[in-house]
């Protein structure tokens, strides 16, 4: 889409996350300075003040570029995304909130009524629960006050609208945030649909630590902080469950390099349509044993499945959609 | 089996059990259990009213617990003697049997287990064999397949005295099988579990299948085997005969048995050798012609008689070839199965060679034992000078020796079966064994390591194990090292701690403590008297730093010619291993201390002069050799 | 022992494994434990294979398919009489018959090194050790991927179900050829459509096969070398699918004809099940049964039993 | 015979047994034998073909009878094998049975080290050594004699124990059948025909 001599329009909205993928852009620093120059930000209401009856105020598609970050778990945020679709020529689901769900999206475990019930009464940091509870609308005497209403299910943002490129990352890493930045400026777009910010190979083909060798199978799981980690060999190889494997390159490997095993927050390669399902079917490969009763063993010495396997991927797995499908 | 009962000179004990044995040849006194049955035996008549009213079952060990019998029965009909006992655990105590026994008043719940000490110039041994129980073969599913039985089974079943009199009927639902398996060689041939061939089971499946054949005419019965072995008269024929009434035979030791859940029907799954082929065939019933194994409770009757087992369990005879029904003791013989498997002519046979064999004993006025005995020196024992000791009746397997503080201790030459634990253990050398006395052992140490001693192995063996193993390490031609010097004494308990410090003292490179394993010592505790000893001896040279190795204790077995030979190169490894000067160097820093503890075996009678004549004896043998 | 002549047989003795060749005195009962001949090659006899080596034929030895066809399961090792590790003495076989020059004839995997990142997975999977990380030059620069030893691999696919990329696969397993399988028809309200995966080695009976081909087709049979093939995605498809029950069926533990195929696949069955507990959507809609070598008619109990439960579950919801 | 050892002049005879070529396949037994000659005390020492065998004991009878020996060493097989031959013979001649003392150079000696026949020899040599070194010390003895009970036992009632009774029984001799179980007849009883001849087994 060749864009006429005025300098292209950018939106930024962050639904359902933290904001760092906002902050990611701030870390742009100057270079925020040199966009400035060339892009026109019309919305970023994290940043400046807009408000929502400016983007109303719109044309439909005016935006040129909109980066939605955050998953959709209220009706704010639904409402939002439909909005900002419309108004928009290219919608990107920036960052992993809103490519696959996230750590928001690991509240799929639960139900909303359970949510609330640990928020409103039970959790510890409450003194004595006053029974209260969250209602889209309630009447005071100035009047009524409209709350969005909070959904079952966590969705990702291609769950709810088309969305016309993904950016992975928890967040994106800033200088893929400058690619695209400049990818977009090029104008050479890829197809519809694809990955952008990010590399088609895996993290065990940028990872420089030494590869497992036969023999190296486990006899028990480990977590990072009960193993005297080696710097340079394989998390497999030292009984740590590693998402290398089955995560997508471009992060630059920080948490590799920071001692930490791989957690898969860049998504899954090309052709993997459940990455949970994928890890869990390598993991078991891992197993050392030919004794019925130590499998039991090694299988309890994994904690939190759903949490190792789908930490990012919750929202847009298979298992959310067999949850929430029934009903 | 009924004129066993009638002859008048053979008294028949049943439900009697041997408690103790004690003695020798000829003079044996053995302890008799006669386990109570609750019943008069004077006054039962057998005629069985008491059983027609009794109201508890009980499994019966004679129907393989295919049938009961009741709590007052007898373990089959024809039973001889006639006389009924009662299973007082299951009983009720309703006493309907003593009412049905009327005036008989056979039966009589306070007679207690009567003990009786017997005099018994020899005995004859005939414990029999017991059956492998193929439950421990999960393959053939015996146990959890109602249709799989055991080849004793089938006998019971086919028999008209048995629990469906004669009508051969499948476990699961009575009916009569169409189509009959019989599987051979289960549990032998078997490393896993019996190594051997178990003798007569081939003939046994195969009389079987003519049985059932010739019942059946109509079944169709099938064997499998790996190789049919008729070995005796009359067998082949048999066997042909089979072929001739059409039972079939596959060559294929079947892998595996599974069972169709709903019809209960098995699949035996083969390979057809001839054909090279894997087949699964479908049959009614399974019979598995079980191994015949020792029985369980062989080592409490080795260990009450006194006879030593040969590997697998069953008792180990004299000599295999020259004395097979004797028992390395004398005066005990052995008949039957329980000295190895055999089938029914073979074991009559052997019953009368026992017979023949405890014949020469009983019939002789007075029966010779060697005079191997031990003799004290009353001048030498100090318990005579009123000293407290008693070591070597403490030592004494047989209590042979009277000892009281203040008299010198007294051998009952009778009683002492000459081991010469008491030689060995006496402090004071003031007993002596003849024929090996201390001096002529230690004549022959001088012998066997007048030249080069630091390259000889110098071996003590018991006469009965050990040196019996290293014949037959020869008889196999099991190659040892020729530096292996042989001494032989009657039982390890003989081998004086003096020996071993003398033998190292002249400088032998190593020395071999070897006799009978724990439970197979021919003078019952003779073995664990050496056994101390040795433990002792071991202690001390780890504490002088002697190179581990140059000591060692084996226990062989009379059967274990390999291990011999592999102890003995072992051995021959260690003194490889050793420097030639490191060695020298050791047994010159040790001789001093040797010296010291052997010092009082020169006190003993003969031994100044056996040194004397050891001085000659090496002059002339290196002389000789210079 | 005087020293002749260097037979077959010394050879063979002389690898690790190869011992104890001679105390073979051709029962046949190895023949018959073994599926293989069964199943797969009438030629295949280790006792026959035994009896070459014994007697010096080493050509027909290195061409029989005794050499290559066994996995080493060890379903003979505990019924051998003699107690001979025969897959031990075979394999030895099989190694003088790789440097004599032969080739396997196996369906073996093969490596998309433009996929494979080198992450080493398939080299711990492999129950052969197969497959081993190599570097090589990939399109003009230097990179490092898995390189399958043709010989060594039996073609069971473990690492096909571990390699997160789908980068090994096998001709005729692939993953698209085992999801394309996994439809079955719309049925009439009440009726539940099940999935069974069956591995090739647990039925032992041929009724018990063809039984399974006698379902309704409300029961929809996939065949598959091993139960250590499946990988849990599969299972999630098919219940997307609106398939209401997986059925996975693999060998008992120890019985498991790739030697540890069976564990691994119970591991991500029981793992899988224990994900859905955790999400709460837990209702033992995929199930994984262990057959062993002797449960003659106990794949229909396990069918008939998954389909009730399904109807079941259909029911209650 | 022979007094007490401490003044009567020692005669020892040496027999060296070929045993076929089971000893003297390995080992040269003249060379024994002339070593053996020349030990103190020995005053006569000559291989033999059969020590067993009637020629070798009448060589040792005439022997101890002409040289009035007044030990024997026999150096042939195991003591387990042919000890009472030996002692037998050498009572014929008059000498005292326990002045016989064997060397075992056949089990112990040339059919374990078939493959080191020098080692084998001079084993040999030291075994005759030994063998005369003990007989220097050996002492006349007489076998012990015990009277023997005139009763039998035999325990165990099955085929083979009833088959030993009934024989000891014929032969006069009192004898107690021992059984275990209520009834006598073991596992036999429990048979139905038994092989070749399907005859009854009770």
């Amino acid at each position: 889409m060749a864009e006429s001599n005025t300098k292209p329009k950018f939106a930024f909205y962050w639904a359902a996350s933290c904001g760092g993928c906002e902050i990611t852009v701030t870390e742009l620093g100057m270079r925020l300075v040199d966009a400035g120059d060339l892009v026109d930000i019309v919305f970023w209401p994290c940043a400046m003040d807009f408000k929502y009856e400016d983007v109303e105020a719109m044309a439909d598609g005016e935006i040129d570029f909109c980066f939605f970050n955050g998953a959709i778990r209220t009706s704010e945020n639904e409402d939002l995304a439909k909005l900002l679709r419309r108004k928009s020529k290219v919608l990107v689901a920036f960052g992993s909130c809103a490519h696959e769900g996230c750590i928001p999206g690991l509240a799929n475990l639960y139900d909303a009524e359970s949510i609330l019930e640990r928020v409103y009464n039970t959790v510890p940091s409450l003194d004595e629960s006053r029974g209260t509870r969250p209602v889209p609308l309630s009447k005071v005497p100035e009047g009524e006050i409209h709350i969005p209403s909070f959904y079952d299910q966590v969705k990702t943002l291609a769950q709810t609208v088309d969305v016309d490129y993904f950016m992975p990352g928890c967040p994106p890493v800033v200088d893929q945030v400058w690619n695209v930045f400049q990818l977009i400026l090029s104008g050479q777009l890829p197809p519809k649909g694809s990955v952008i910010g990010a590399d088609a190979k895996t993290n065990c083909d940028v990872c420089p630590r030494q590869k497992v060798q036969s023999g190296m199978r486990i006899k028990e799981f480990k977590r990072p902080h009960e193993v005297e980690l080696d710097p340079d060999l394989c998390f497999l190889a030292q009984g740590v469950i590693c998402y290398g494997p089955a995560t997508r390159a471009g992060c630059g490997l920080p948490c590799i390099q920071g001692n930490m095993p791989c957690r898969g927050c860049y998504g899954p390669p090309e052709g993997v349509v459940d990455q949970g399902a994928k890890l869990l079917s390598a993991i078991a490969a891992l197993i050392d044993t030919d004794e019925p009763e130590e499998l039991q063993s090694i299988m309890d010495s994994i904690v939190d499945l759903v949490g190792t396997c789908y930490r990012f991927s919750l929202a847009d797995s298979i298992l959310s959609e067999l949850k929430y499908k029934k009903r | 089996m009924v004129d066993a009962a009638r002859h008048p000179k053979v008294d028949v004990r049943t439900y009697t059990e041997v408690e103790r044995v004690e003695g020798y040849v000829g003079n044996f006194k053995v302890l008799l259990r006669e386990k109570s049955r609750y019943v008069r035996t004077d006054r039962c008549n057998g005629c069985g009213e008491c059983a027609k009213v009794c109201p508890i079952e009980v499994p019966n060990y004679f129907e393989l617990n295919l049938a009961p019998r009741k709590a007052i029965d007898v373990a089959m009909s024809q039973s001889v003697p006639l006389i009924y006992n009662i299973d007082l655990d299951a009983c009720i105590h309703c006493y309907k049997c003593v009412e049905a026994c009327g005036k008989l008043e056979a039966i009589d719940f306070s007679i207690e287990d009567k003990l009786v000490w017997e005099d018994i110039g020899a005995i004859v041994v005939a414990t029999g064999f017991s059956h492998f129980d193929p439950s421990v073969m999960p393959e053939y599913g015996y146990g959890r397949y109602p249709n799989v039985i055991t080849a004793m089974e089938m006998e019971r079943l086919n028999n008209s005295a048995g629990p469906t009199a004669g009508n051969l009927i499948r476990p699961s639902d009575g009916t009569n099988p169409k189509r009959l398996a019989i599987i051979n060689c289960v549990g032998s041939r078997d490393k896993r579990f019996n190594p051997w061939c178990s003798n007569f089971c081939c003939m046994y499946a195969i009389k079987n299948a003519i049985l059932v054949k010739q019942a059946y005419p109509d079944m169709d019965v099938t064997i499998y085997y790996m190789d049919i072995r008729t070995p005796s008269k009359g067998y082949e024929e048999f066997y042909d005969r089979a072929r001739e009434m059409g039972i079939h035979f596959i060559q294929g030791r079947p892998s595996l048995i599974t069972e169709d859940p709903e019809t209960h029907n098995l699949f035996v799954h083969s390979e057809d050798v001839a054909l090279g082929h894997v087949i699964e065939r479908e049959y009614d019933m399974v019979m598995l012609n079980q191994a015949a194994v020792p029985q369980p409770d062989v080592d409490t009757v080795s260990s009450v008689l006194n006879i030593t087992q040969s590997p697998g369990g069953w008792f180990m005879e004299y000599h295999p070839k020259l004395r097979p029904m004797d028992s390395p003791t004398d005066g005990v013989f052995l008949a039957g199965a329980c000295q190895g498997q055999k089938d029914i002519p073979a074991s009559v046979a052997q019953g009368s060679a026992a017979a023949a064999r405890a014949g020469r004993v009983l019939h002789a006025d007075e029966w010779e034992i060697e005079p191997v005995v031990a003799v004290v020196w009353e001048d030498r024992c100090v318990s005579a000078k009123g000293k407290k000791c008693g070591l070597c009746a403490k030592a004494c397997p047989y209590n042979a020796i009277e000892y009281e503080q203040g008299k010198a201790a007294h051998v009952v030459t009778a009683k002492c079966h000459g081991c010469g634990g008491c030689v060995a253990e006496c402090p004071h050398n003031a007993i002596t064994q003849m024929h090996f006395t201390d001096a002529q052992i230690l004549a022959q140490i001088h012998a066997l390591l007048a030249e080069k001693p630091e390259e000889k192995i110098l071996a003590f063996r018991c006469h009965w194990c050990s040196y019996g193993g290293a014949d037959l390490a020869g008889v196999s031609h099991f190659e040892y090292s020729s530096n292996e010097r042989g001494l032989r004494v009657m039982c390890s308990a003989r081998m004086d701690a003096d020996f071993i410090y003398e033998a190292f003292r002249l400088g032998a490179g190593a020395v071999l403590y070897s006799g009978c394993h724990p439970q197979d010592c021919h003078y019952i505790t003779g073995q664990r008297v050496g056994a101390s000893r040795a433990e002792r001896l071991l202690k001390a040279f780890e504490k002088m730093e002697m190179t581990p190795g140059r000591f060692r204790v084996e226990w062989i077995s009379a059967a274990e010619g390999d291990k011999y030979a592999r102890v003995i190169n072992e051995m021959q490894a260690v003194l490889d291993s050793i420097p030639k000067e490191k060695l020298m160097e050791e047994i010159e820093r040790l001789r001093p201390e040797m010296e010291r503890r052997a010092r009082r075996l020169r006190e003993v009678p003969q031994v100044e002069e056996a040194l004397g004549y050891s001085r000659q004896l090496e002059a002339a043998m290196v002389g000789k050799e210079a | 022992m005087n020293h002749q002549p260097e037979t077959f047989a010394d050879q063979v003795r002389a690898i690790p494994g190869g011992e104890h060749l001679e105390m073979c005195y051709s029962c046949g009962t190895c023949v018959s434990k073994c599926l293989i001949q069964q199943k797969v090659e009438p030629e295949y006899n280790p006792r026959r294979l035994l009896r070459m080596v014994m007697m010096d034929m080493r050509e027909e030895a290195f061409q029989s398919p005794t050499t290559w066809l066994c996995s080493a399961c060890d379903l003979c090792y505990p019924a051998c009489p003699q107690q001979i590790h025969i897959s031990g003495v075979i394999g030895a076989i099989k190694q003088l018959a790789i440097e004599a020059g032969y080739e396997s004839p196996l369906e073996t995997v093969t490596v998309d090194e433009s996929l494979c990142s080198g992450c080493g997975i398939c080299v711990l999977a492999c129950p052969y050790e197969a497959p081993h990380l190599v570097e090589k030059e990939i399109a003009g620069e230097m990179d490092r991927v898995s390189e399958v030893d043709a010989n060594k691999c039996m073609g069971c696919g473990i690492c096909v179900a571990a390699c997160p990329l789908g980068a090994i696969a096998r001709k005729g397993v692939s993953n698209e050829e085992i999801v394309r399988q996994i439809k079955v028809k719309r049925q009439k309200k009440g009726v539940p459509r099940l999935v069974t995966f069956v591995c090739d080695w647990c039925l032992r009976a041929d009724d018990d096969v063809s039984l399974l081909e006698s379902y309704p087709d409300n029961v929809r049979v996939i065949h598959i070398p091993c139960s250590g093939r499946i990988d849990p995605q599969m299972a999630l498809l098919a219940l997307r699918s609106g398939i209401d029950g997986v059925l996975v069926c693999g060998c008992a533990p120890g019985e498991c004809h790739y030697k540890r195929g069976t564990y691994v696949s119970s591991c991500k069955i029981t793992l899988l099940n224990r994900m859905f507990e955790q999400m709460s959507i837990g209702d033992g809609r995929v199930r994984f049964v262990q057959i062993g070598t002797q449960d003659r008619g106990r794949i229909r109990r396990e069918v008939d039993a998954m389909l009730e439960y399904l109807a079941a579950w259909k029911e209650a919801r | 015979m022979a007094g007490d050892n401490g003044n009567e002049e020692l005669r020892i005879g040496v027999y060296v047994c070929h045993c076929g070529s089971n000893i003297a396949g390995v080992i040269d037994p003249k060379v024994v034998a002339e070593y053996a000659a020349a030990l103190p005390g020995v005053v006569r020492a000559i291989n033999t073909p059969y020590a067993c065998a009637d020629s070798g004991q009448n060589l040792i009878k005439e022997d101890i009878k002409e040289y009035n020996l007044n030990r024997v060493v026999v150096a042939a097989c195991s003591v387990r094998m042919h000890e009472p031959t030996f002692r037998a013979a050498v009572s014929e001649a008059g000498l005292n049975p326990f002045l016989m003392e064997m060397a075992n150079i056949r089990e112990q000696c040339t059919w374990a080290h078939g493959h080191d026949p020098e080692g084998a020899l001079e084993k040999a040599k030291d075994l005759v050594a030994a063998a005369v070194a003990k007989a220097r010390f050996l002492v006349p003895l007489q076998m012990i004699k015990v009277p023997v009970t005139k009763r039998a036992m035999v325990i165990g009632g099955g085929v083979a124990g009833i088959s030993a009774a009934l024989d000891l029984g014929d032969q006069g001799i009192e004898t107690i059948l021992v059984e275990k179980q209520p009834t006598i007849g073991g596992t036999m009883a429990q048979l139905n025909k038994t092989f070749p001849t399907m005859d009854c087994s009770i």
